[in-house]
């Protein structure tokens, strides 16, 4: 089927295209920050679908989003690989952290400051409450992945798997005094109605990148190629890199992402 | 607790700030929900009706499944309607997703069974004694209806009520083939679900507060019509 | 209006409520359908205004025969009346609204019929606060507001006082002779039945056991059943 | 669309897994669905007889606020409830947060205004002939209660039928509240929303699927109720 | 059971709709309230029954005057019945129920009420499938099921047959005599009136114009207004 003629121009004329991404990037109120620049500048409007990591890329998938920016490296590559997105870029990182009751009944910031995986044995040994992200999300890939290179599948009353968003969780493991890894802007924008703190951070293992992927045009004829293009090329500009480095300073006192786009 | 008196105190802040954008989520939301009720209504006002007076074979079933469907979460309204009208679905060619039109059709999804249950309920009691009062006294098919709905209408307009209290609350389904666009498809609720997530209670609840208020205007209005 | 009644038989759970092999209600003239309780009087008006479906049968309205009761000429008065949610007045004049009457003349009809039922203070009551009397004379006079040419009543007198009970009368007499209403009247009250009708149908266990002519009926019953009846013994066999 | 078909394909393999994961979760949503429309029904029911039957000043503003709670948003009736059982809330000390209890607490909070509305306003039509009936015949109060409960059963039950629907279809109050801990607290509604926000649909239609077989048959039990 | 009502004034939105100075309902007696439509009878009747409060005044039962009806000996029937949503005979057995009657004596009762009331057949019938005659027969057996010391009756009778009504008569009469039941039933027969009560009210607009014995007052009514309701006129003033 055709588009038909008497729709070309209302394109045009108000051009949009959807943007799935994680509900760090939204609720850190990063896009809000940045996306009315990209409309200024381009004239394009990006509607951002904030939605767990997995139905991102289902949306990608399924051709219901025209770009994905989400963090899960490794799933990304294959979402590329099996032809449903075009090509990965990095646009930026920041880290997660290990954060937890400022009593620390694991001990881990005497134990393991900046080691992931003795912060993690420590709890596991002590049996503390950990809240997991435990919804397949880039999250909860991570910290399987920690627990993994450690040879455990975490299980028991300790173990907590929440199936919620990243705010959520924070939420639940203040309220059970609790550990939890958290990315760090989620955290940060957070961090003042709670009693949780960082108790670990520093380890390259918790390098947390965001990549930006083109939907693949073929899906459907409903996908705006153009647009996701505009966005990719706007967000790893220059211009762009650099409100990215900038944001969170005045309120948070450190930005909340580091740029990376190569 | 103190997020509560703050949540009041932020209310009455959100609505004299003016704010463009608070306004614009305001009205989106009455927008959908009064628009779902709106089509509910005529879609289903006639059907409770007339179920509640004609007898045919398999009602019993079909009153069961439309009780059962009064339980039909919302996010599987949303999942449904988003798989009719996503991209690829049957109805992808209409554009629908993430559009409030796409948030009005699933929440008649949800509002419908309502309206139909409540409505078949209060009719069969006197439903048959109304038309049979029509019918003698002239009035044609048309007309008989129209005093059907008219006799009905304190039981007609709490089943309009208690839809109109389903759409405007719920989250699930406009979350999801709305997608919660900010200056697009934000409507209250989803808005409170994601400042909820954000751990900004207060806030959340000085959204709350609003959707309650204007909630207190619209019921008024109908607890009014019902009086009459 | 004849109506012609035709091996109508009606059955509720199996069981034979109405039975008349034959019938046949005369243009203009004044019906008294009598009998005891349970007898079916109320499920046979309600089958000749149309209401319950019969199990077998016809019913035939007017000189061509239709099936289909002609409810701009004709109406039904139930025997628990139900009232519109709404005052006196919107009840009386909603027939006449659906027959798209004139203010004006709306306006005349609904003053002439509240006076003559003594209702006029009642006017703009709601109809739930009225009196049991005051109800069923509501009913009948919306009924008759748009000079039906057939008038279906079911024992519309139970709850009336004696004197509104012979205005009443006059007023049916009066559209029966004036306007030709043909018109059935349920009623207990063998009295009236004298005083008002031509014609007499004695009902008993759904059938049409005896009619004819109101004083022969009533003076020379032909059926030992009638005759115990009018004789007021207890009709339990 | 597919996936629609794949969801009632799956229900069905969910179902005859016998998953101990799965069926704790349909366990679980049905304890804490049936507990809170139970315990609702008790705290309605009295409340919107009553109010069906007496008057008083202030009546009117008060109906139209339990009108107006019928469209309280769950995740709001959930924050309130989770500021009151937090460890810092008042009610902190009884260490409610993340349990049943505290998911049966929260629908109450949703599911009281429904039951109160709509039977006030079955009530109000006839509740006062049959308690004075009951009175005239030598009920005392309680009995007269029953009596009045026992004869607008069609009413109530539909009442309970439309609080049932909402408990179990819910996503938001039980989300925040219970936090949809996997073998503590989890039920099939947030297990859907999880499912969904997975993009796993055909599952989130499955258990949808087995949500609404199931609130079939309650609805069956409550409208077998309702004809006797 | 005697009554004694004292000034006793009820108002509807300003309307003054009962306004009776002294009333003494003998212990024992059978009275009749007649009057028009709108008189306020059942009002007057409901406001006995404690069912409608009075905007002033008092009514006191029995010797010792006590202000809350006594409903575990005494019983209303309205003027509309209402039967529970269930079966004739679940219906007649619900007061006995309430007062621990053994089944063995319920059962009896039951059986002899449906017997006398030619209601038989109906015994598993669901009450709202009874014909209008039937459901005031139902309401009535109901009422009179736990021999009540005071039955008050709102046209009983309004839409029974006349063979019907005999027998009903004959059941009150026999209450008021052999177990001392103290009857008030509204009624616009006045044939039914004199046949059965000792006393007689006569109301109009709220007054309790006349009352006394019965003969005396239908055969020698001192008021005007009385002697005209009497003779059957209307009384619209
Ligand atoms: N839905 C029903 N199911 C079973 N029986 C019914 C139903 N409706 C009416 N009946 C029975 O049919 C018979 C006739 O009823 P109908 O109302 O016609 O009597 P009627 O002659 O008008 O009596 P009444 O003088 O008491 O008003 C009654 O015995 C009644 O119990
Ligand atoms: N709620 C109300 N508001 C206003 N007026 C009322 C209300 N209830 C009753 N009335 C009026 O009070 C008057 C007396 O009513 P009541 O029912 O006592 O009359 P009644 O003597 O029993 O008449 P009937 O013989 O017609 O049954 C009537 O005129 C009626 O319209
Ligand atoms: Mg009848
Ligand atoms: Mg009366």
């Amino acid at each position: 089927t055709r588009t038909p003629p008497e729709e070309a121009p209302e394109q045009i004329e108000n051009p949009s295209f959807i943007l799935a991404t994680t509900t760090s990037t939204q609720d850190s109120g990063l896009l809000d920050d940045l996306l009315p620049v990209f409309t200024e500048d381009t004239g394009i409007e990006a509607k951002v679908v904030a939605v767990g990591t997995g139905k991102a890329l289902q949306m990608g998938v399924d051709g219901e989003a025209d770009v994905l920016l989400v963090h899960a490296k490794a799933a990304e590559e294959a979402f590329v690989a099996n032809g449903d997105g075009l090509k990965r870029f990095d646009v930026m990182y920041n880290d997660f952290v290990v954060i937890g009751p400022k009593s620390d009944p694991a001990g881990v910031s005497e134990k393991a400051p900046n080691n992931v995986i003795d912060a993690f044995t420590a709890i596991r040994e002590t049996q503390t409450a950990f809240v997991s992200r435990g919804d397949d999300s880039g999250t909860h890939k991570k910290e399987l992945s920690i627990w993994d290179s450690i040879g455990t599948i975490p299980s028991g009353d300790w173990y907590v798997s929440a199936g919620k968003g990243m705010g959520d969780v924070i939420q639940m493991a203040n309220e059970m005094l609790g550990y939890t890894l958290t990315d760090r802007a989620t955290y940060l924008s957070m961090a003042q109605g709670i009693e949780i703190i960082p108790l670990v951070e520093g380890d390259e293992r918790l390098f947390n990148q965001y990549g930006v992927i083109a939907v693949n045009p073929e899906k459907n004829e409903m996908i705006n190629a153009e647009g996701a293009q505009a966005f990719i090329d706007w967000i790893l500009s220059e211009k762009a890199q650099e409100l990215i480095g900038e944001y969170g300073i005045s309120e948070y006192g450190e930005p909340l992402f580091v740029p990376n786009a190569k | 607790m103190g997020e509560i008196i703050l949540g009041i105190e932020e209310a009455f802040l959100l609505l004299i700030s003016f704010n463009k954008e608070i306004y614009g989520i305001i009205l989106l939301s009455l927008y959908v929900s009064l628009a779902s009720t709106f089509f509910s209504t005529i879609i289903a006002v006639p059907i409770g009706t007339a179920l509640g007076m004609r007898n045919f074979k398999g009602k019993g079933i079909l009153i069961r499944l439309i009780y059962t469907f009064m339980s039909l979460p919302p996010v599987i309204a949303g999942l449904f309607v988003f798989l009719v009208i996503m991209r690829k679905g049957p109805l992808g060619h209409l554009r629908l997703s993430f559009t409030p039109t796409a948030m009005i059709l699933a929440q008649i999804c949800i509002v419908v069974p309502i309206i139909v249950g409540l409505t078949y309920n209060g009719v069969k009691e006197k439903g048959n004694t109304i038309r049979d009062l029509g019918k003698t006294l002239g009035a044609n098919n048309r007309q008989t209806l129209f005093l059907l709905i008219y006799e009905m209408r304190i039981i007609i307009l709490a089943a309009v009520i208690a839809g109109f209290g389903r759409a405007v609350s719920e989250v699930g389904a406009v979350m999801i083939v709305g997608g919660n666009i900010k200056g697009h498809t934000r409507v209250m609720t989803t808005y409170i679900a994601m400042l909820q997530n954000m751990g900004d209670y207060s806030k959340a609840i000085a959204v709350g507060i609003v959707l309650l208020a204007l909630s207190f205007l619209i019921n008024g209005i109908l607890f009014n019509l019902q009086q009459r | 209006m004849n109506i012609y009644l035709e091996n109508v038989i009606k059955e509720y759970e199996g069981k034979r409520i109405v039975h008349i092999d034959e019938l046949h209600i005369k243009n203009g003239a004044l019906y008294g359908f009598v009998g005891p309780n349970g007898a079916g009087k109320s499920t046979l008006i309600k089958m000749i205004a149309g209401l319950e479906p019969l199990n077998s049968g016809n019913i035939y309205y007017g000189h061509k025969p239709k099936s289909n009761p002609p409810f701009e000429i004709m109406t039904l008065v139930f025997q628990k009346p139900y009232l519109l949610r709404t005052t006196v007045e919107k009840n009386i004049l909603y027939p006449l609204r659906l027959r798209g009457w004139t203010e004006k003349a709306m306006e005349e009809r609904v003053t002439e019929l509240l006076k003559d039922m003594g209702l006029s203070e009642f006017r703009n009551q709601k109809s739930w606060k009225l009196s049991g009397g005051e109800t069923q004379k509501v009913a009948l006079a919306r009924a008759m507001s748009f000079r039906p040419k057939l008038l279906l009543l079911d024992e519309p007198t139970a709850n009336i006082d004696p004197s509104t009970i012979a205005i009443i009368e006059k007023m049916l007499r009066k559209a029966n002779q004036e306007e030709k209403t043909t018109v059935i009247i349920i009623t207990h009250n063998l009295q009236q039945a004298k005083r008002l009708c031509s014609d007499l149908v004695f009902m008993h266990r759904g059938n049409a056991v005896e009619h004819g002519d109101v004083e022969k009926v009533l003076n020379h019953p032909t059926h030992s059943l009638t005759q115990r009846f009018i004789e007021g013994e207890l009709i339990v066999d």
